[in-house]
């Protein structure tokens, strides 16, 4: 196993050490450690913001906070759920009285423990309200689009909902952007190597070296087909054309181009992948807004990338290009 | 109602291995370590914080159940939290309970997506809010109707072995878990069986 | 091999592509398309500085350019140093009169490409100093320390120096800022697992799973010794010791920490070392000025991590606090 | 001068095995490939922008041949753009040459940081300044001088075969080259021998 690590069952709670000797002036640690408050929060915006997940995706899901972007994060174990105590530590100390609302990844789990949290904080008198991200195109026909897996999508889904919650919007009217920024989203991805839960300490699943999973999801879940690998261009083509099969960009409508690297893939690849997406969206006569390609969210050192397109209309374009900074989410903004 | 938890907690801890294996055939293997860690959490939260009547105490065994994660904390934790609020410091007597049985299975049906005859907990937790509605409506006072509805959830628990699994991990590989009962429901059915003493 | 790819040898040209397709706004290709000029410098800037070396290493060395940080790449093939030609087309790109300051890894070719462009540079009147940044410890003894690789520590000698030039400094001043930041610089690594250079389609090296190489360089260049992986904190304990018996900090100093993940090792990992470095320093009475972790430079998927210490002395904390922002480099600042 | 180029060219097209498999021995076996495009680019260049003097076509070459990079790139990049800027549109004749050769093989050490004995290009080419400063002193004219330079730098490429290599990859792996000589040295002596025509 080549990790460098103490007891694997310590790794999240050392990781979230680590965390706090590097951005303690940025984030503040909740008690039970599983929570992460952003010290950074714009003025205007009224509601409270709160994502999370399973460890093991760094950046996501603490490096999703900060101004703009997420006001919290709740951790789990790695690939595994939070439990509902980290997020109803985070919801207490985000909520500003106008309400919460819950944006994380569409996993059982997740569903769950935010539904529990969200139960919870009746109590508290803190209203929530709850968008379960779904953009994983492989992971579920159209017609149970509900049901599909929440992936790299998300932090686009997210950085809209930040922008409209810092225009000072109702939970409610972040909800509904939200829900619209992820109607316009879709991702799939490719699978080419495994990783490795420190636990298990063997790969979480088999893939022969040389082979690619068109559709894997982000914890290794399977895709559509395994084969060999392709081109690089034949595989974005193949992507892209699945992604826009659904979205059909309409006329007043630019790209978002996301390319996500799941961890060991090496950058270079994912911007040839970004050179041929552009390409091809510049010969449909879809406008290209944007691209960018990095570590979004990724599986430890598992091998392979996703393609995400969002269908940017004015609403979305004005949200995407709002100021905004996370802890670790690789810049979504022009630099200069 | 304290006590009533810690005969939970002593029967789980005692069906621990045989909570797991059931896991084990189309699971990960881990719900009866989860489920003891879930009432030991609840018993401890309990002495702890002693509750001043019954609706407080399934708060307080609420929110130490959900620290368990996973799929059985928030399972449990709702179900818990939404029969506290149904009870609202009355005294449980069995149209409370029933209620309160009522509570619980629809929020474990809202946070699972899932119902009746999907093969989980539900299955068993459902038979009891059965046995107990029926008590309620013949006026049976509560150690009965609890003992009717341990058995109706022992029996809906063993219902769940011939069932399709809709939901949970068990629905990725259905054929191996065929033919024996679902851990979440077993787990259930010990649960009604410890608070109606009828063990 | 599990990358995703056209034909291997045109793979930097098409990366370079994607770049401009994702940054096109904010940096400009040299005909050669393998130089990469940035379009945002600050005004009080006088010299121009270039950095760069072969490709494989990203977000070095194009990731690097950006206000405050340097204001031209030149690119090589994977982990080949860039010839001549794209080093005096951006040089001539950023030169205002003031001369340009040359800085790069210290690898035989990128010296002699490098000298070859200064060279040339004098018939069109440009004045050149270079400083070749040698913060690798593990690459030659004390006495022999100019001879030592460049590695991750260059991305923080770059800060200085960028800051310094932002500052209107001439370029003997901005050299000077680079050979101080240099001199209390330090870096040594840790290999894991080997890489694979798209030509060559298997691994660079050998480097049996489970078994750890310290010393390593970014290109796998063989390090001290293998043995068995160690646990984390007695790895990072072993990388401190002997970065800080050669720094010795001074009383007036405080240490920026720097934990360089080499493309496929998890951020998580990377953090679990922040946690152990940033104990020990302060144990030992060092104060922390900044702890930082991410893939500052990467060698493709390369498995291991660097761990750097530069101890800041009041000019080079100034300058490491002063504003700036890089392409794709983890940013180094405070986010708010 | 672009004539001599052209020679230079073919020359080393013809050594283009040979270089290589020398450059295998402890290098990675590019020297041939390496030396061959460089010296094409520098024709191409020289087609492309004919010179107006000697110095000008050295200089044209120094930046066509650089554009090759790796090792040979900026070695003989630098050699002919030093060698171009002592010419200074002289004429040449045999005191410019050695003046220049003596400031080629000046820059070849500086960027290499390697000297005469560290078994490489240095050690053939030092032999034809040394020769071309002979012939100087003696008053020997041109095409004469530089026939002496070049079987100096035969010789000289061929004692490196008896060299420890201190620098390049061959100082990685050291025995493995002994015996036969250094491939940077031997392009240098076919180098000299075409310039010479002496071929
Ligand atoms: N979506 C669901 N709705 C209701 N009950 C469920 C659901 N998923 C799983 N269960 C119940 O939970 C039990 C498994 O619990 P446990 O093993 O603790 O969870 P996990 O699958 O996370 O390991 C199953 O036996 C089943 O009764
Ligand atoms: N530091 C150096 N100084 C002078 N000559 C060198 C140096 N390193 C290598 N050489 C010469 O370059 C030759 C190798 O050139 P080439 O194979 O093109 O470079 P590379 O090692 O990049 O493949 C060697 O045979 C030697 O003559
Ligand atoms: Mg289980
Ligand atoms: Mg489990
Ligand atoms: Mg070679
Ligand atoms: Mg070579």
């Amino acid at each position: 196993m080549r990790k460098l690590l103490n007891d694997p069952f310590e790794v999240v709670a050392e990781m979230v050490d680590g965390l706090e000797a590097a951005y303690g002036e940025q984030i503040e640690v909740t008690p039970s450690r599983r929570g992460i408050v952003s010290r950074g929060r714009a003025a205007s915006r009224k509601i409270g913001i709160v994502t999370g997940g399973g460890s093991g995706h760094e950046p996501a899901f603490f490096g999703y906070v900060g101004p703009g972007f997420a006001d919290g994060a709740a951790l789990g174990n790695v690939f595994a759920s939070p439990s509902a105590t980290p997020i109803v530590e985070v919801a207490e100390r985000v909520d500003r009285g106008e309400g919460v609302l819950f944006l994380y990844g569409n996993y059982g789990g997740d569903v769950m423990n935010f539904s529990m949290a969200a139960a919870l904080l009746v109590d508290s008198g803190i209203r929530v309200l709850q968008h379960p991200v779904a953009d994983d195109l492989a992971s579920a026909p159209p017609d149970r689009a509900s049901e599909r897996r929440g992936v790299a999508g998300g932090a686009l889904v997210l950085k809209v909902a930040g922008a409209r919650a810092d225009e000072g919007a109702s939970l409610d009217e972040v909800h509904a952007a939200a829900a619209h920024a992820n109607a316009r989203t879709r991702t799939i991805g490719v699978g080419l190597g495994p990783c490795i839960v420190p636990a298990a300490g063997r790969p979480t699943f088999e893939l022969p070296d040389g082979s690619m999973d068109v559709g894997m999801g982000v914890h290794g879940e399977a895709g559509m087909a395994r084969r060999e690998i392709g081109r690089a261009d034949d595989v974005a083509d193949e992507l892209l054309d699945l992604l826009l099969g659904e979205l059909e960009p309409g006329d007043g409508e630019s790209a978002f181009v996301l390319v996500d690297t799941l961890g060991a893939t090496p950058l270079m690849e994912g911007l040839v992948v970004v050179r041929r997406v552009t390409q091809r969206l510049r010969d449909a006569g879809v406008a290209v807004h944007r691209a960018r390609a990095g570590e979004y969210i990724t599986s430890l050192e598992m091998a392979g990338l996703s393609l995400t397109v969002m269908c940017l209309d004015d609403e979305l374009r004005r949200l995407v290009d709002a100021p905004g900074r996370a802890l670790l989410m690789p810049p979504l903004d022009e630099p200069w | 109602m304290v006590a009533a938890f810690a005969r939970v907690l002593a029967a789980t801890e005692a069906a621990q291995a045989e909570l797991d294996a059931l896991d084990a055939l189309a699971g990960d293997g881990d719900h009866g370590m989860t489920m003891v860690l879930g009432w030991r959490a609840v018993v401890a939260a309990l002495e702890a914080e002693p509750p001043a009547s019954a609706s407080d105490a399934l708060h307080t065994a609420a929110r130490a159940f959900a620290d368990v994660g996973g799929t059985a904390g928030p399972l449990w934790g709702i179900a818990l939290l939404y029969a506290g609020r149904v009870l609202r410091n009355a005294d449980v007597d069995t149209t409370y309970a029933a209620t309160a049985a009522g509570a619980a299975v629809a929020a474990m049906e809202e946070i699972g997506r899932a119902t009746v005859g999907d093969r989980t907990v539900i299955d068993a937790m459902a038979a009891a809010r059965d046995a107990l509605a029926a008590a309620s409506g013949h006026g049976t006072p509560l150690d009965e109707a609890l003992r009717d509805a341990a058995s109706a959830a022992a029996a809906g628990a063993e219902a769940t072995a011939t069932m399709e699994p809709r939901v949970g991990r068990a629905a990725l590989n259905p054929e191996r878990a065929y033919g024996r009962p679902d851990a979440g429901a077993r787990a259930a059915a010990i649960f009604w069986i410890a608070v109606a003493d009828a063990g």
